[in-house]
């Protein structure tokens, strides 16, 4: 069994802001990754277009548009976008479904 | 140059220690070497000592833009292991432990080898037998190991809860008796000693800002001291490899970067002779020479270049070490810190020729990267000198993500965080 | 040191209570103090001079400090499972019947014999270890077996004190809390800068270190609005923690800044009384979120090296000003001061007013100011200008201190002065700001070359330095700055700027700005880090061998490292380095402070979550199963039924007996924990289709189909069956453990990947309960209890979904078999999930129903050839399962394209087969399997994956992953398992053991 | 009126009543479990998100409020949980049929989740506190004023908040692990003093 026998018992802290409940610790949140990682369309099936979606990485070095979701509250999915040297957030926008109909919250 | 021995340290103590002389030498940058590695890191200039060693190739030079070790090598956990579940890496890093064993002696640097033994827990009958197929596999592999009931792991290390009401009762666990741990910078100290006395150049304080090109193929770096040209350019810097290797062109890796914080306690008497793993998440802690718990858990799974991590991996990483030693509580932490791990997509390092012509590339150590260092300058120097890989590394190409060959010892797929 | 208690009159000792009386013991000897003490003004106040031994020379070491700085008084404190050591003297406030032992001596602390260590003298040096104890090589074989050996006694005598041995008893506590402007520090700056912030409206919450909190208003000689500080500071105090928007914490250390302006504070809830009330917490963990904090820290002492710095004796001048004026408590019979600034005389003349004698005042300077000078005489010592102390004598405590001329400007020293007889030597090298904090977040320093110190580097987060952290030395600019400062933390929490006033301010107005005078050099040992015994030689023997940088000093000498992380030391090592190298201390460097800030008892962090690590997850039907006796199991953070052992009876006994009781009549088996999705849409079709790896767009209303899932890597990711209850709705079943992976998994792939797709995602596996019912008389049951349904095999055939009543519970009834025989999948709400057991249970009494656990489960499915959780472990494709034909040729899907990738379609990869024992040798978890007999194996050619008993085939049969193993069935080869010494000759098999056509579950 | 078996909570066997921890004459915290009527999640697509709070209010007779709001009546409280989606506390006989016959597939989702939660009322003096012991948002009045609603967690455990008064919180929990929420609750509310009712 190579699952974890526990749950992850935390993940991380600082402050987001979630587009629907506001601002809340990391920890409420699922980190998802590079946001600028897209799937290809569903009828495309170019192993070389995949593999770039699945494994390839820019891993930027200052802003880095990543998805977050807010697991334990809304479960919205958010592109933040974060410094990786400073840890400063600028920006938590709403995607999915809903992301048309409501504004990033600041 | 002195040779360090006892006899050494007596000498000079009489005369009062005016005459030991710099441990390496501060040389400044030729135009040209034969091999530049880019790294001041253990694997850096494990595989500096070792070209200069195993391959003849002594016209190298060792680039750090900070001083020397001021990486990984010089904030991780120091524990030294190979207990392994796929080939790949149990045969990988059982090269690094056999290279271990003989390195005080063969760098003439105490590198503080102890082999106290790691053990993982386990809290159910199921992980015993996950561990028991990993145990079973380092047997095969010629690597000891132990599976040893409660009563045996009780014994072995007095402190832990043991009781059957804890939340993740301790089932037992895998003891690999001649894993334990190093004193981290004086691997460093003594890989770049080591490979300065064969004629390597460290340039401390050298910033690579950019590579030489002819054509395609990498001929040299640019550095805040000037163009320095090579045949060959190996890339060892671990957390750094995704921007270091932009300045290349190469935009995009499998790679990402996040920090893993360590901790350490204040030093006490003797409390936990080996290096002990919970099984119910993820913690694992030893205690040093000095007498301090040093301890460490997951990464704080977001990309980072920060060098320093947050509150919840504090909170999860002391729940699950009062979890496991609830004699532990009252000890107090004294300091902790973050690394940058360059955590692949299948957990798994890189050490490969190119992707470029002229260069190599050394990289995606994720958090295992410390025990893997002898090994890791040992295949990367051959890989270099040979302008192929070494049988032990001929899996840990980039290749393998095309090919579908990934080495996931977790299982949990391409989520670097996870790994 | 030979302290003494001070007559205790109005004005002096205004930290202790002076009638009281604490009785404490200290290496079991009995000592009274006062209430209001710490332990080291009490012992102190005893004339107890030696307190400790250093780590490594283990030198005597006495009172260095007042604060947390401490490096020297480190004790133990209580015993059996509350035993704390390391514990700083100077912060360790007395209570009766407190037991304080010295620690890292033997036999004890005024004799200890681990001294010898000192003996080599300089052969100890830095770097000592590195160069030798690799031993002999010998031909063949150098491993150094010698260092192992020689570290064993090394650990032996390193360490400090010693941990419990024990669980400790007490609890910790967490609280989560909110502000618009945290104040760290509650001296004048922190005072001005709350007071200020609360007055705009601003919710504030105040830290302070220690009990009382009043930073240096405790002992300033100043008068403000016309009262002493120490009763200025009560009153305002007391004022912020009645108004309703501050919240003021005493005992509350702030331990670490993080990201988005967080902050941990410890408070001592319970370290000032003899042990926590009941229910209430030792310690408790503070979260804060502010919108902005000013940080007052204030400053720290630091000391001049000097030879012979160490003894027993000398401590810092400021602390020794405190514990005359704070506690009343005169650090010695005779004191000199030893300075390179102005404070140094103030301490001098604070001290002789209250009574002390002081011998001498030694200031490395030529002149002094006019002020400065008079403050000198009025404490009525000899006056050394342009002097220092050159060395001190003593057997184990100071009894002299050597006075020699010095060159402030070459840093030479000049003929002997004068040899003068004192037990104290106060020395004073200047000022360090407490930017610990803001350093942590690697903000860099700046240097200050008129206050010779560094000062907080530009701020990352929203916080602003006020009083001496920020280098605004003296009252009247620690008032101004902290009303500064809180007026930024305002208009970053977008409020106003509120209004306040400073105080008037009666009293000296000196400059804080030290000679630049960081070590005397006179030869002799001079301690840099008095707690690890690293001296100015070491740091230039660092130098000499090119540990240069200031990490490397570091971590060569190992200077800073200790409990005290070089509070007191970490600049004068500095500041030897930059001589060394001949250059400016900013250009070699600082060292980046690490959080926490003092040492932090692991179980505070850990908080709520000691002796609760995290919340067991629970069935409706958890308390039945306990009391019948099962072994709970954990899985994942559920808990469930491993046997229900009857007396007497083995797991594998009790497993076994439940597995064949479900073949050959019927059993049942909670199966509450299965992750469940509730999918509902116009487009849930489309999306199923696109997630499954096999068709779900044709399954039709009341069917249940069993669904592969994979990563988008091509490898599996979790498998189940899914419902179609209606046409837009369906029930997704998961594994128990990857249910919170599957709903992420489901929700990236709705919300980020197809947003067009109207599908609705919800977690449902808490609404319902289910009950497998399986064997070949399940339907028997069934017919007894159900209605509103048949459960024939035309009414509910395999496969198929039906809505029913059981004893009036309405459920879903599900014709599916994990076990290979006729089975039935009921689910209800859970709230009659026991009900609805109890029910069945007794619908099958007369078939003789047999509960049965994950064990049975298991052992019925690897009979049954179904793969799980061991099988899917995340480097399995469906092809390696023997599941290739859900993989549909007629769609894409997530996995599908990486799953062409060449080397998932090589013939030796691992396959799913089944193995058996040949000669009834039992077959233990984790086998590998190989060619060779046990003394010569061979490589793994697989591994078993999921083992049992098989009741069906009576012998010991496993799931296992061989490679090429799907060609391979009939070949004999051996299970190896060398840990659990067991090697067992085994045959290949088909893994589908049971029924492989299927006849029961269908029947 | 159809006649249901009495549904069990985890919390039965667990929540005696009585008053513990430290003072026991004056408990600050008093704490009780309600089971709801019927709870019942209703989910819009982004256009037909009118349609769907048109229902809601036919049928609850309430204005749809928009989070953190939340709306009452006397046997009918609705919270915003998440963009076009609501949870419905109901002492409505039947209204989850209503609901889903009401709100059709091309409108949106109707998901029973009844069973799946415990309401556990934490309410007294320290009640907040008590809250922000476990669960890390602002529980001041200011940030969290009465008759609106958060969804946080405690220990990656999710649940919802309804602050109903100044000094009274319904928490909607995970049935499963509504005993670790009561053993934290209790455990923090022990330093107080609490009473179980």
């Amino acid at each position: 069994m190579k699952r974890a026998v526990a749950p992850h018992l935390g993940t991380i802290k600082m402050r987001l802001t979630c587009p629907f409940c506001g601002e809340r610790d990391h920890q409420e949140f699922t980190y998802r990754g590079d946001a600028s990682a897209k799937r290809p369309a569903i009828e495309n099936d170019s192993i070389e277009d995949h593999r770039a979606y699945v494994f390839d990485r820019a891993n930027p070095d200052g802003d880095h548009r990543e998805l977050w979701n807010h697991t334990s509250g809304c479960r919205m999915h958010v592109v933040v976008t974060r410094n990786t040297t400073t840890h400063k957030v600028t920006g938590c926008e709403p995607v999915g479904p809903w992301a048309k109909t409501m504004k990033a919250r600041s | 140059m002195t040779r360090y021995s006892a006899w050494s340290i007596l000498k000079n103590a009489l005369k009062g220690n005016k005459d030991w002389t710099p441990a390496w030498r501060k040389p400044e940058p030729k135009s040209s070497y034969d091999v530049i590695i880019i790294g001041g890191g253990g694997h850096g200039l494990s595989t500096a000592f070792y070209l200069a060693s195993q391959h003849g190739i002594t016209n190298v030079a060792v680039i750090e833009k900070g001083y020397l070790g001021s990486g990984n090598i010089g904030r991780n956990t120091t524990i030294v292991r190979s207990n392994y579940r796929l080939t790949p890496n149990s045969q990988f890093y059982e090269k690094s432990m056999e290279l271990w064993r003989e390195l005080s002696h063969n760098l003439n640097y105490n590198v503080m080898f102890s082999p106290r033994g790691v053990l993982n827990l386990a809290h159910t009958p199921g992980q015993m037998d996950t561990y028991a197929e990993r145990g079973n596999q380092m047997r095969l592999m010629g690597v000891k190991s132990e599976l040893l009931d409660r009563d045996q792991v009780a014994r072995l290390n007095p402190g832990l809860d043991v009781s059957g009401s804890a939340r993740f009762p301790i089932e037992g666990g895998l003891l690999q008796p001649d894993a334990g741990n190093a004193r981290h910078d004086a691997v460093a100290w003594g890989y770049a000693r080591a490979a300065d006395q064969l004629g390597v150049d460290i340039l401390e304080n050298t910033e690579v800002t950019g590579f030489l090109k002819e054509g395609d193929r990498i001929v040299g770096v640019e550095t805040n001291r000037g163009e320095i040209r090579a045949a060959k350019t190996g890339v060892a810097v671990a957390g750094s490899t995704s921007r270091v290797m932009k300045l290349a062109g190469v935009e995009k890796l499998p790679i990402e970067s996040t920090v893993l914080q360590a901790f350490v306690s204040e030093s006490i008497k003797p409390i936990i002779p080996t290096v002990t793993t919970f099984g119910a998440g993820h913690l694992y802690v030893s205690q040093s020479d000095k007498g301090g718990l040093v301890f460490g858990g997951n990464i704080d799974y977001y990309n980072s270049y920060a060098q320093r991590g947050n509150l919840p991996v504090w909170e999860e990483v002391t729940s699950e070490l009062v979890a496991m030693f609830p004699n532990f509580a009252r000890l107090r932490l004294l300091r902790s810190w973050g690394g940058i791990m360059d955590m692949s997509m299948d957990g798994s390092p890189i050490i490969t020729a190119g992707p470029l012509d002229g260069m190599y590339l050394n990289a995606g150590w994720c958090y295992g990267g410390f025990k893997a260092t002898p090994a890791s300058g040992w295949c990367f120097a051959h890989t270099i000198a040979n302008d192929k890989p070494h049988a032990l590394n001929k899996d840990f190409t980039l290749d393998r993500f095309k090919e579908g060959r990934m080495i996931d010892e977790t299982g949990r797929g391409p989520t670097p965080w996870y790994h | 040191m030979s302290g003494f208690r001070l007559n205790l009159r109005d004005g002096l000792g205004r930290a202790v209570d002076h009638d009281s009386k604490i009785n404490f013991t200290f290496d079991g000897k009995n000592y009274e103090g006062r209430k209001g003490d710490t332990l080291a003004s009490a012992l102190m106040a005893n004339g107890v001079s030696i307190v400790a031994r250093s780590f490594k020379y283990h030198r005597p070491r006495g009172i260095f400090s007042a604060g947390s700085e401490e490096p020297n008084a480190l004790v133990t404190v209580h015993s059996g499972p509350r035993t704390e050591p390391n514990i700083r003297a100077t912060e360790l406030e007395l209570y009766e019947g407190l037991e304080v032992k010295s620690q890292n001596r033997w036999p004890s602390v005024n004799l200890d014999l681990m001294a010898v260590n000192q003996l080599p003298g300089k052969a100890f040096s830095a770097g000592f270890y590195y160069k030798t104890f690799m031993g002999p090589s010998r031909p063949g074989h150098k491993a150094t077996q010698f260092w192992w050996f020689c570290e064993q006694l090394i650990r032996r005598a390193a360490g400090l004190g010693k941990g419990a041995s024990q669980a400790d008893p007490d609890k910790y506590g967490r609280m989560n809390a909110f502000c618009d402007v945290l104040v760290v520090g509650a001296g004048p700056a922190g005072i001005s800068a709350a007071e200020r912030a609360a007055s705009a409206g601003a919710k504030v919450i105040l830290c302070d270190e220690s009990a009382v909190a009043g930073g240096s208003l405790l002992s300033s000689p100043e008068l403000l609005d016309g009262e002493p500080a120490f009763d200025w500071a009560e009153e305002r105090l007391a004022e912020l923690a009645e108004h309703e928007n501050v919240t003021v914490l005493t005992r509350t250390t702030v331990q670490s800044m993080f990201d988005d302006n967080t902050y941990l504070a410890v408070e001592r809830v319970a370290d000032h009384i003899k042990r926590p009330a009941k229910h209430q917490v030792r310690q408790r963990a503070w979260n804060i979120r502010c919108k902005s904090a000013v940080i007052a820290t204030g400053a720290i002492e630091r000391p001049i090296v000097f030879a012979g710095n160490d003894r027993p004796g000398v401590m810092l001048a400021d602390s020794a000003r405190r514990y005359v004026v704070e506690f009343g408590v005169s650090p010695g019979k005779a004191v000199c001061v030893f300075t390179n600034n102005d404070t140094g005389w103030l301490a001098a003349r604070d001290m002789a007013k209250n009574g002390v004698i002081v011998e001498a005042i030694v200031d490395v300077r030529k002149d002094v100011p006019d002020n400065i000078r008079a403050a000198g005489e009025e404490s009525r010592a000899e006056i050394f200008l342009g002097a220092a102390i050159t060395a001190t004598n003593g057997f184990q405590s100071l009894s002299g201190a050597q006075i020699s001329e010095f060159t402030e400007t070459s840093g030479e020293v000049g003929r002997k002065l004068k040899k003068i007889g004192c037990d104290c030597i106060a020395v004073s090298g200047g000022w360090s700001p407490a930017f610990h904090l803001t350093s942590q977040q690697g903000e860099k320093p700046v240097w200050d070359a008129e206050l010779q110190a560094f000062l907080p580097g530009g701020a990352i987060s929203a916080w602003h330095g006020a009083g001496a952290m920020a280098g605004k030395f003296g009252l009247r600019h620690a008032f101004r700055s902290g009303e500064e400062a809180a007026v930024k933390a305002l208009a970053d929490a977008g409020l106003g700027e509120g209004d306040s006033d400073v105080p008037r301010i009666e009293g000296d107005e000196i400059d804080y700005a030290p000679a630049p005078v960081f070590e005397i050099n006179s030869g002799g040992k001079a301690f840099v880090d008095l707690q690890h015994d690293v001296t100015s030689e070491d740091v230039r023997l660092a130098h000499r061998e090119g540990f240069i940088s200031v990490e490397h000093l570091k971590r060569y000498t190992t200077l800073g490292m200790a409990t005290d992380q070089g509070k007191t030391s970490n600049m004068s090592g500095l500041a030897i380095m930059a001589e060394a190298r001949g250059k400016p201390i900013p250009e070699v460097g600082t060292t980046r402070f690490r959080p926490p800030y003092t040492p932090t008892a692991l179980g505070a962090i850990a908080g709520e979550s000691y002796g609760h690590l995290a919340s067991e997850r629970l069935t409706p039907m958890h308390d039945w199963h306990v009391a019948e006796g099962a072994n709970m199991y954990a899985n994942g953070p559920w808990l469930r039924p491993e046997s229900y052992n009857r007396s007497g009876e083995s797991v594998e006994q009790a497993y076994i007996r439940e597995a064949a009781a479900v073949r050959k009549g019927v059993g049942l088996v909670d199966v509450s924990t299965l992750g469940k999705i509730d999918v509902q849409g116009p487009d849930a079709a489309e999306f199923l289709n696109r997630i499954y790896s096999n068709g779900f767009a044709k399954l039709p209303v009341d069917k249940a189909r069993y669904g592969l899932m994979l990563r988008e890597d091509g490898m599996l990711f979790d498998d189940g069956t899914t419902w179609r209850l209606e046409e837009n709705r369906y029930l997704m079943t998961t594994t128990t453990a990857g249910a919170g992976q599957v709903m992420d998994h489901l929700e990236y792939h709705r919300d980020v990947v197809w947003p067009d797709l109207k599908v609705a995602l919800t977690s449902v596996s808490d609404e319902w309960a289910g009950v497998a019912v399986a064997g070949p008389k399940a339907r028997n049951v069934l017919k007894g209890c159900v209605s509103d349904c048949g459960v024939s095999n035309e009414d509910l055939p395999f496969m198929g979904v039906q809505k029913a009543n059981i004893a009036g519970i309405p459920v879903w009834i599900a014709r599916l078999s994990f076990s290979g025989e006729m089975a039935y999948e009921v689910y209800c709400g859970a709230g009659w999930g026991q009900e609805l057991w109890n029910v069945l249970m007794k619908a099958g009494k007369r078939f003789n129903i047999t509960p049965y656990g994950l064990e049975a489960l298991s052992t019925l499915r690897i009979e049954k050839g179904h793969v799980a959780g061991p099988e899917l472990n995340g480097r399995t494709t469906p092809y390696d399962l023997g599941l290739g034909g859900m993989v549909s040729s007629k769609k894409n899907f997530v996995g599908a394209t990486l799953l062409k990738r060449d080397a998932f379609h090589e013939e030796d990869r691992l396959q799913l087969v089944a193995i058996k024992s040949i000669d009834g040798q039992r077959i233990r978890g984790g086998s590998h399997l190989v060619k060779g007999n046990k003394d010569e194996p061979g490589r793994s050619e697989g591994n078993t994956t999921s083992t049992c008993f098989s009741p069906e085939l009576e012998c010991y049969i496993s799931l296992a992953m061989l490679e090429g193993g799907a060609a391979r069935y009939g070949e004999k080869i051996y299970a190896t398992n060398p840990v659990r010494d067991c090697h067992v000759a085994v045959e290949v098999v088909s893994p589908h053991i049971v029924d492989p056509d299927g006849g029961r579950m269908h029947g | 009126m159809v006649d249901f078996p009495d549904r069990i909570s985890p919390l039965d066997a667990v929540a005696e009543p009585g008053v513990f921890g430290t003072d026991t004459n004056s408990p600050k915290v008093f704490l009780s479990e309600n089971l709801c009527g019927s709870l019942i999640q209703v989910q819009a697509w982004p256009d037909t998100i009118s349609v769907v709070e048109k229902a809601l209010e036919t049928l609850t007779k309430l204005a749809v409020p928009k989070a953190p709001e939340t709306a009452h009546s006397e046997n009918v409280s609705i919270i915003q949980t998440g963009p076009g989606r609501w949870l419905i506390d109901a002492e409505v006989e039947g209204l989850e049929d209503k609901l889903r016959s009401k709100i059709s597939a091309k409108n949106g989702a109707v998901t029973g989740l009844t069973h799946a939660r415990v309401v556990v009322e934490v309410k007294g003096p320290k009640a907040a506190w008590v809250l922000a012991s476990g669960i890390a948002i602002d529980f001041s009045l200011k940030a969290f004023p009465v008759g609106t609603s958060q969804v946080s967690h405690h220990h990656e455990i999710g649940v919802t908040i309804h602050r109903t008064s100044e000094e009274s919180f319904d928490l909607y929990v995970f049935t499963s692990f509504a005993r670790g929420i009561w053993h934290w609750i209790t455990t923090a509310s022990s330093e107080v003093g609490y009473a179980v009712s």
